[in-house]
C-alpha cells in the first residue's frame, strides 16, 4: 500500500490492462470533493445517501480490481456510513427541544473538506509556479572565476535532518547489541551532563540541590540523577558527603585547562 | 574609479545561489547603501526589457540570474535533465507545511486525510522542509517548515509572496477546481524524477 | 515565433563549458547556421559595451560568459565567506558527538570503524564541538560534546529538541490504519437507494 494514499492503477502492466479508468485520488477526502463536484451538489448540503453510496462504489471496484485500498478511506467510508445513519434517524420528539439545536451531523466532515480543498487549490498554484529546473534554470555550478580560489572563513551549511540520517548510517553499521537504542531519554541525560558540567565549570564544587531547581518533574530528576551517576562512572566528578547526614556535594575531578585544548591538536 | 553597476553584475553573475541586498552591502562595504541599490535598479531595469535571456529575479530574499521561462524546451535540450515532476502528494504536504509552518505531522495529516510519514521523508530528504524543533506539548511532536531551497525552487521571494488561501464558498462554482481533472496524475511515471 | 537571440543567450548562460558554435548548431536544429551566427554575433555586440559586469569571451573552446577582470578583486570577497557543505565523515563525527556524549576519540572510532582524528579537529576548529575534560581511565582519553555554537547552528533550544532516530524511523513507517477490519459494504448497497 502506498503510504500516502496514492492509488495508481496503472503502476504494474497487470493492472493497466483493465479498460475500466478508474481516477486517482489523494485520500478520502479527495475523492469526496471530487464526487461532489461531480455531482454538482451544494458542499454545505452533501446528499449523503448519494454520495456514501458512490464513495463505496468507488472502493468496491478498487477491492474488485484487486488494489490495494489505503486504511483512511475504509474509515471514511464509515464515518460516512455513521454521519448517514444520523441523519436518517427521524428528529426527536420536539419535548426538548427548547435545547440548543444539535449540529448537523454533517457539519464536521463539511469543515475538513473546505479546509483540505483550500490546500488542495494552493498545491495547484504551487505546481503552476517557474519552477527551477523545469521553467526556469539558474548557474547552480561554481564558476571558473571562483574555482580557484579558497575561502577564509567556512561558515556551515547543513540541516538537522542530514544529522540524524549520518547517525543512523553509523548505527546500521554498527551490530544492535553494541549500541543501544538512543532515545529521548538518552538525549535529555547527556543534555543535563552537559548542564552540570558548566555549573561546575571554574567552581571546586557544587551542592547537590542546586542540581534541582523549584518545581521539577520527574523525569528531569532520573534524568539528573542518571546525568550524575554517568559522570561519576567517567570519572569527570566525585560525589562527597562531609559528615553522615551532611549535604552532599559534587565535584569536578578533573579541571579542565589549556593542557587539554592543547591535546586536541595532536 | 571602479564601475559599481558592473561589479554588482558580476557578483550576481558567479554567485551560486541568491545573493540578499545586505550581503551585497556587506560585500561592497566601501559603497554607500544608497549607491548600491541604484545599481541593482539599474540592473533590474536593464535585465526586465523585452527578449532577454537572463533576468534577474529576486527569490528567496534574494537576487539572482535566471532564464526566462519561454526558453526552457531549449535548455532542457542542454541540460539533458529531466524536469523536476512532484506527486500530489508531495505538492499538497508542502503547501501544507508552506502555509501552516511550523506545523506538525499529526496536523498535516489530518488536513490531507492521510497518512504522509513517508512523503514527509522524500521532502526532508530533497531539502524543500526542515525540522524546526519540537512543539511544547505532550508527546514533544517534530515541527516541521520549508526551506530556502523551496523558495528557489518554487521561485519565490519570501514566504509572504505565496498566493493567498482562498476559502471556496461554492464548490459546483469555482473555476478553478475546474482545472482539477487536467491534473497529470497518472501520467508522471517513468519520465522525469518524481518526487 | 522563438526569439534566437534570446534562446542562445540562455543557453550560454546555463552551460557550465563554453559552448562551440557547433554544438550550439546541433542543439538548435531547427535555425539555419547563418541565423546562430547573427545571434552569436548580436550577443557579442552588447555583451561587448562598456562598463558590463558580463562580457561574452570566446575561447579555444566555445562561448563562454565571464566576468572583467577589473572586477576579480570584487569577485575575492564573495568567497570569503562561502558556506561549506559538511563531508560526510564530519557529519558522522558531529552526529555521534550529538547523540553519545560524553564520548571519547576511541569510542568515536570504534562506531566509525576509521581513524577520526583529523576530523575531529576540524569540528574542534569550527567550535562545533568542546572537550569536556578528560576520562579517568588509563591514557586519560578526552571527552568530547557539542557547545552552544552546535545549537544555534542548527537552531535547536536545547539537545532535548534534538530529534531521535525513532521520530525519523517512525516517518517511513506504513500507516497504523492497515490492521483495520473489514468493512460492511455489501449491507450498504441497497440503503443507498432508499432515499
Amino acid at each position: 500500500m502506498s503510504g500516502d494514499g496514492n492509488l495508481d492503477l496503472y503502476r504494474d502492466e497487470e493492472a493497466a490492462s483493465y479498460t475500466v479508468k478508474l481516477e486517482v485520488f489523494e485520500g478520502p477526502l479527495d475523492l469526496l470533493l471530487h464526487l461532489i463536484r461531480k455531482n454538482e451538489v451544494d458542499i454545505y448540503d452533501i446528499p449523503l445517501s448519494i454520495i456514501t453510496r458512490e464513495y463505496l462504489d468507488y472502493i468496491k471496484m478498487m477491492k474488485e480490481l484487486n488494489l490495494e485500498i489505503a486504511g483512511e478511506f475504509l474509515v471514511m467510508a464509515s464515518t460516512l456510513i455513521q454521519i448517514k445513519s444520523k441523519t436518517l434517524l427521524p428528529m426527536p420528539a420536539d419535548e426538548e427541544s427548547t435545547e440548543e439545536e444539535e449540529e448537523d451531523p454533517r457539519a464536521e466532515l463539511v469543515r475538513r473538506l473546505l479546509e483540505y480543498q483550500k490546500y488542495k487549490e494552493a498545491s495547484i498554484s504551487l505546481a503552476e509556479r517557474d519552477m527551477l529546473g523545469r521553467e526556469t534554470y539558474a548557474r547552480t555550478f561554481l564558476s571558473p572565476e571562483l574555482a580557484g580560489m579558497q575561502p577564509e572563513e567556512e561558515p556551515v551549511e547543513v540541516e538537522l535532518f542530514e544529522l540524524i540520517e549520518a547517525f543512523r548510517k553509523v548505527l546500521d553499521r554498527v551490530s544492535e547489541e553494541s549500541f543501544h537504542e538512543v532515545g529521548a531519554e538518552s538525549i535529555t541525560i547527556a543534555e543535563r551532563i552537559n548542564e552540570i558540567l558548566s555549573l561546575l565549570e571554574g567552581k571546586e564544587s557544587l551542592l547537590f540541590d542546586e542540581l534541582f531547581p523549584e518545581n521539577f518533574n520527574r523525569d528531569f530528576l532520573i534524568a539528573t540523577f542518571l546525568a550524575v551517576l554517568e559522570l561519576c562512572k567517567l570519572k569527570m566528578v566525585k560525589v562527597v558527603q562531609a559528615n553522615r547526614y551532611g549535604s552532599i556535594w559534587i565535584q569536578p575531578a578533573v579541571m579542565e585547562g589549556e593542557d587539554a585544548v592543547a591535546d586536541a591538536e595532536s | 574609479m571602479p564601475n559599481l553597476k558592473s561589479i554588482v553584475e558580476s557578483l550576481l553573475f558567479v554567485a551560486d545561489a541568491p545573493v540578499t541586498f545586505d550581503r551585497l552591502c556587506t560585500l561592497l562595504e566601501e559603497f554607500d547603501r544608497g549607491e548600491v541599490k541604484e545599481a541593482l535598479n539599474a540592473l533590474q531595469d536593464e535585465y526586465g526589457r523585452e527578449g532577454r535571456g537572463v533576468v534577474l529575479a529576486e527569490v528567496a530574499t534574494g537576487f539572482q540570474f535566471r532564464t526566462p521561462a519561454e526558453n526552457a524546451d531549449y535548455l532542457r535540450r542542454l541540460t539533458k535533465t529531466r524536469p523536476v515532476k512532484f506527486s500530489q502528494s508531495a505538492l499538497e504536504t508542502l503547501a501544507i507545511i508552506a502555509y501552516r509552518q511550523p506545523v506538525t505531522r499529526a496536523e498535516i495529516e489530518y488536513l490531507r486525510g492521510v497518512d504522509s510519514g513517508g512523503v514527509l521523508k522524500t521532502i526532508l530528504e530533497k531539502k524543500l522542509i526542515k525540522i524546526l524543533g519540537k512543539k511544547d506539548i505532550p508527546g514533544k511532536p517534530l515541527i516541521y517548515g520549508t526551506t530556502r531551497e523551496f523558495l528557489e525552487l518554487f521561485s519565490l521571494k519570501d514566504l509572504r509572496s505565496l498566493p493567498t488561501l482562498k476559502e471556496i464558498r461554492d464548490l459546483s462554482e469555482t473555476a478553478p477546481y475546474e482545472q482539477q481533472e487536467e491534473l497529470p496524475l497518472g501520467q508522471s511515471e517513468g519520465e522525469g524524477d518524481q518526487l
